[in-house]
């Protein structure tokens, strides 16, 4: 189950003010992320599922697949293809988000779905289709970060052979100041912002945008703090499945003890 | 949803199971799952409700954004109910358009909800003849093990009952509370072959007949129905369900009002 | 041919006030259906087809198959599939209804259409479709219940099997009064509406709806009176039936006597 | 439509008739079928008429609702022609978004009123460049035995002469006629092979290589033309269509106007 | 390459004023045709294509196939179909035109396609589409003769094979007198057009349309006059495709020499 | 854009070849294509420019039209951009609903000009709150043979810097020149294997594993980027395409404004 959804408001409460000194509106440390919890395997119906909370940011991923393409004419003979749907819900955003499809979402779903090509095994699939769906329940900044974060634990928790989890995390500029994983008042107010995934075994780049103004020196400190951050992303989408592993794990002992 | 075959051995089960008066998971035939819900859980939706039945997970949000009111109605708020069901909650789901099943949910949500009077809509009136508040509520299934229509009807009272009117947001005074008075709940049953449950599970609708919802006010006076799927109802049949309902329902809404 | 379609304003001529205790606001008593007139056969090109005249409601029906449905993903195997379409004439009601689907007539439609498949022998025809097109011309209350009566013809008319024809009328509560068969007034300022569909050979329901706030007991009563219309209704539904078979038995009649 | 094939050997028939001058249901080459029709069978409609030509059957309704000019011609009323062609008049037409022909027959129907001058436009106009009259034309066509262009616009300007516009109903004084003045009236002819004929059925309609439809006013002006389909048409061919149309309109028109 | 599109405003400046009276508010003859350039063979990707400038209309027009008609049902098992697809783009008239179809553009694409489909020899390719899309870059009235002018050339320049190129042009009636091709202006406000597409080499006729208010007589003056100028601008596509020609030729000679 | 498969043996080509640091057209890896464009070809446009890149060419026009300001940005202009994939510019587009490719396409063109802060949007608001400018982009493709990032730009950039904002049309006062500014030019390389390569050509986009895009204003710095397809780029690869880039765009700035 995905557990408690908890307001963004409470979520707050919990940052610790560091200090007065180079401290964000919200208390947060130039490199330092809101707080994330992942878990996977939140769906009964799905082949994958994850559910992420990311300061107020509350997205599902869920994953079917490798099923046969639908048409057949989307088919690719020599390996999977692979198919994402984000979506903000009605009520995820302070004005009413109208259902359906929109270009933002369009183009979210494409770089979303090059980022999982780009980690997946699809040639051990031929003709086959792997969809991954994203719901966003609320957003709060960062949601394309948060959608592949967790879309990459949905496809591993189907079982779907990757070389590596994909972490994102965005990086930006924010009174002149590079820091990380900016929230919706500094994405609103700043002056960049650089959403990143990577392979953070390779640190490898597999989605990369960026809107605002950066000169090439802040750039290069912008990616690194990203690159950072992705690899501790990567740290919690493995607790995430080593979680939901140990309970299978336990099951399967339960499944023995009865035997 | 897209075409859902149940094996027919399945089914016999069931139905074996039921004229035992038993079913899959212990229930009895007139009982509901185990309904858990959690209060706004949405930051950005006005009012929000997450219920679980047994395995069906639904989550609604409701949005309140200022428009212009329906000639016929001048001085009235606007309510209008939508439901996703996306495959995230089944693979029988399918993206695009809304599909009948989405409409006739929403519909019949829509219906229970409107028809008790539970809002009231004189009170969502900013400027008569020239803007009120339109209500958005917003159906959306996480996980699909059966009966949306009691699931999603509990989830939006719910959430109804949890919102604020965000007034000073769009500089019409102060925020206030949702004008919620009534809590009308619904009771939806199917019938396989000759025998009728309360709260169907996912297998138990596949195996179903004919299905049939009540919706019941605080008095437990009807304010909606719809029967549905193929097959039919004897009126004895509906009668004994709109009796169990009542019990059902004053059972039930006692819980959402408790806050259990 | 449908024959005559008269203004609803000529129609209410024909009704007789009855007295002045315990009538309603058009001179009905409370169990006294509007007047109904039904014609079979009506079109050329459909395989069936009924015409239908409601108090000032006006709908055709028209049913074409079995015939094989198209895309074949909606095949049934082990039968025919009953697909119905509902849809008001623009110029039906008293504000333009914009031409294409919406969410009203999708509801009906689907409700239609299982109702109409609980008496069809749809195990006769594994593969095909039923297709069932209901228009309303002009629409007084009540145009799902004559829709659906109309259909029950229409199919019967196309000469497919059927353990009986539907017939459907509504009941409800007008000023604390159970009666039956709202107009247009009654269902706008009423306190009540039960759109009911039987197979009138077993009192089985197959279509019930219902909006507004009624008793347990005036449940009962509506139900009651709703029923026992249906079975009126039925009545002429098969003198619709009757009259159009008699034409085709003088047709065959005539074709013989050319031999 | 939907690929709808007529054998070789009925088009022979009817090409091998027309040779001799006759047609399969004992016409000559240059007549209309039968025309009967009602006006104001809709109560709900405006104005309206169901028309019969032959076995074609069409009924058209008009309704008229207040809206905002267009900021080009800010002083007068604004008619807009719709045109379904629905499975129930035919197995080849189909559900859902109009087809290229029903939208064909919709402009053809449109312009021909439009050229004509018929709607006094100036008087759909409530006040110049804030609100007019919008005039809604909506063909439904109840069965389709060929040749819609004309049986659509002979239904259309017999609904339109027998409209009112409902002022009172939106507080704008008194309901007054539509301000419809001339008789425009299509006449529609096919050309098998070298022969042309006048108001096809639909066989005559489908053993087609052309078409044309001239739209004629009270004056005998030409008000429209619409030639269509893949195969051509010599310059002397369509002026004998011309002459031809022009007898053919005059009597309809005189039908039409004295109401038999 | 499409070469040089200019404003039509400076192609005004090439129109010589021929004398005061009987000329046309653009200085034209009653007669005389707004200048027409044709080019064929401008696009690199498709089959066959040809760019048109015609008084400030710029037309381009793409073909391709024969190729195998796709979805499978509208493949017809006796001849190639026809399939136009008229569009004008957003920027193409004073006000903004939406992208997507409308009812206008609809019914231009079906008569194009049906006028030609009657020079088209489409039974030698069955099961094939042929696909003609027509971009309207700039309108200045006559836009669907421009078109039809424009495809027939890129037919052609595709190989496929045709009795004739159609050829089209409009005659009308400006202030109670019939003129040739009518201007922007003109056709706002002027009595009648009436656009004609005929097959030159037997003068017969393949696209008529009229609007507006003419007579018999008027009509045949104005026929006369259409179809003379259709003859013209017959000359100026065989010129296009010539041109086109003897590049090729050339193109091959030095192919030639290298060897 | 359909399947388009291009051959095994093109793509080795195409990477043997840039081992060597050759391309099939014989540019270097860090080079352009042939630029070349013409402004204001399109009448009825407010601007427009027609710019080809090699065999790559984009029409690109610019409409402007009153209209409302965004709420939460009441004294702004609107920029709208569309793009438009037709079958004209290549076999593999589709008619319909735009692409997933087109929405990328005109969201990054988008981008990079917005957040330039080319368009001076205060300048086109005409009366805070109530009425701006709404400036729409079109970007139509003629032929394709790669890199629509960049041509589509740079045919936009200068499209907008030829336009007029038609007030008197409109009755707004005096025609003015669109407010732009800055000239915000992109660079696109793609990756085949480990070898990057600027402004690709239809078969090296095909033969690509990733595609990057940036960016840069006037100053050099960094305004958008887009990574794309489904292979992956080092950090270093980044680094050294954002080097080159900002010496390409200088050069192609500067022959734009000369207009060279």
């Amino acid at each position: 189950m995905p557990g408690n959804l908890r307001k963004g408001i409470d979520y707050m409460a919990d940052v610790k003010h560091m200090g007065k000194d180079g401290l964000r509106a919200d208390g947060r440390r130039a490199d330092e992320m809101r707080p994330l919890r992942i878990e996977a395997g939140v769906l009964e119906n799905a082949d994958g599922s994850a559910y992420l909370e990311w300061g107020s940011n509350k997205v599902i991923a869920a994953v079917y697949g490798p099923r046969e393409a639908q048409p057949k004419y989307l088919q690719d003979p020599a390996k999977a293809i692979v198919q994402v749907n984000y979506n903000m819900a009605a009520f995820s955003s302070e004005e009413r988000v109208r259902p359906g499809p929109n270009r933002r979402a369009t183009e979210i779903s494409k770089i979303t779905a090059e980022a999982l090509e780009s980690v997946i095994l699809t040639s051990h699939f031929p003709r086959a289709s792997i969809d991954v769906y994203i719901e966003v329940l609320e957003a709060d900044a960062g949601t394309r970060c948060a959608g592949l974060t967790a879309a990459s634990v949905a496809v591993a928790d189907a079982g779907i052979p990757m070389i590596d989890m994909v972490a994102a995390c965005a990086a930006g500029k924010v009174d002149g100041q590079i820091v990380l994983d900016l929230g919706k008042k500094e994405d609103n107010f700043g002056q960049a912002d650089m959403p990143l995934g990577i392979i953070p075994r390779s640190g490898e780049i597999v989605l990369l945008q960026m809107d605002g103004d950066m000169t090439r020196e802040e750039f290069g400190k912008a990616m690194e703090m990203a690159m950072a951050a992705c690899k501790r992303i990567h740290g919690l989408q493995q607790d995430a499945l080593r979680s939901r592993y140990a309970v299978n794990f336990a099951d399967m002992d339960d499944g023995e003890a009865e035997k | 949803m897209k075409k859902t075959i149940i094996p027919e051995i399945r089914k016999e089960t069931i139905y074996k199971l039921a004229q035992r008066g038993c079913r899959e998971d212990d229930r009895s035939l007139d009982s509901f799952r185990d309904i858990g819900f959690q209060l706004n859980p949405i930051g950005t939706a006005e009012g929000s409700a997450r219920l679980h039945l047994g395995r069906t997970d639904v989550l609604v949000g409701v949005k309140v954004q200022p428009g212009e009111p329906y000639p016929d109605k001048p001085d009235q708020g606007v309510l209008m109910t939508g439901c996703e069901l996306k495959p995230m909650a089944h693979p029988g789901f399918e993206s695009g358009a809304p599909s009948d099943e989405s409409v006739e949910i929403a519909r019949v949500v829509d219906r229970g909800i409107r028809e008790s009077g539970m809002l009231d809509m004189q009170k969502l009136c900013i400027a008569p003849g020239e803007k009120i508040w339109n209500v958005f509520l917003d159906i959306q299934v996480i996980n699909y093990d059966g009966n949306l229509f009691d699931s999603a009807t509990m989830a939006s009272i719910l959430a109804l009952h949890s919102a604020t009117v965000p007034a000073a947001r769009f500089g019409e005074g102060d925020d206030f509370p949702m004008p919620a008075g009534a809590w009308p709940v619904t009771a939806t049953f199917v019938k396989i072959k000759d025998i009728m449950m309360a709260d169907p599970t996912l297998m138990e609708e596949l195996a179903a007949d004919a299905r049939f919802t009540v919706s019941l006010d605080d008095l437990g006076h009807i304010r909606a129905m719809q029967k549905g799927l193929k097959g039919s109802l004897t009126y004895d049949e509906v009668g004994r369900a709109l009796d169990t309902a009542r019990k059902l329902t004053e059972d039930i809404r006692s819980r959402l009002i408790s806050g259990e």
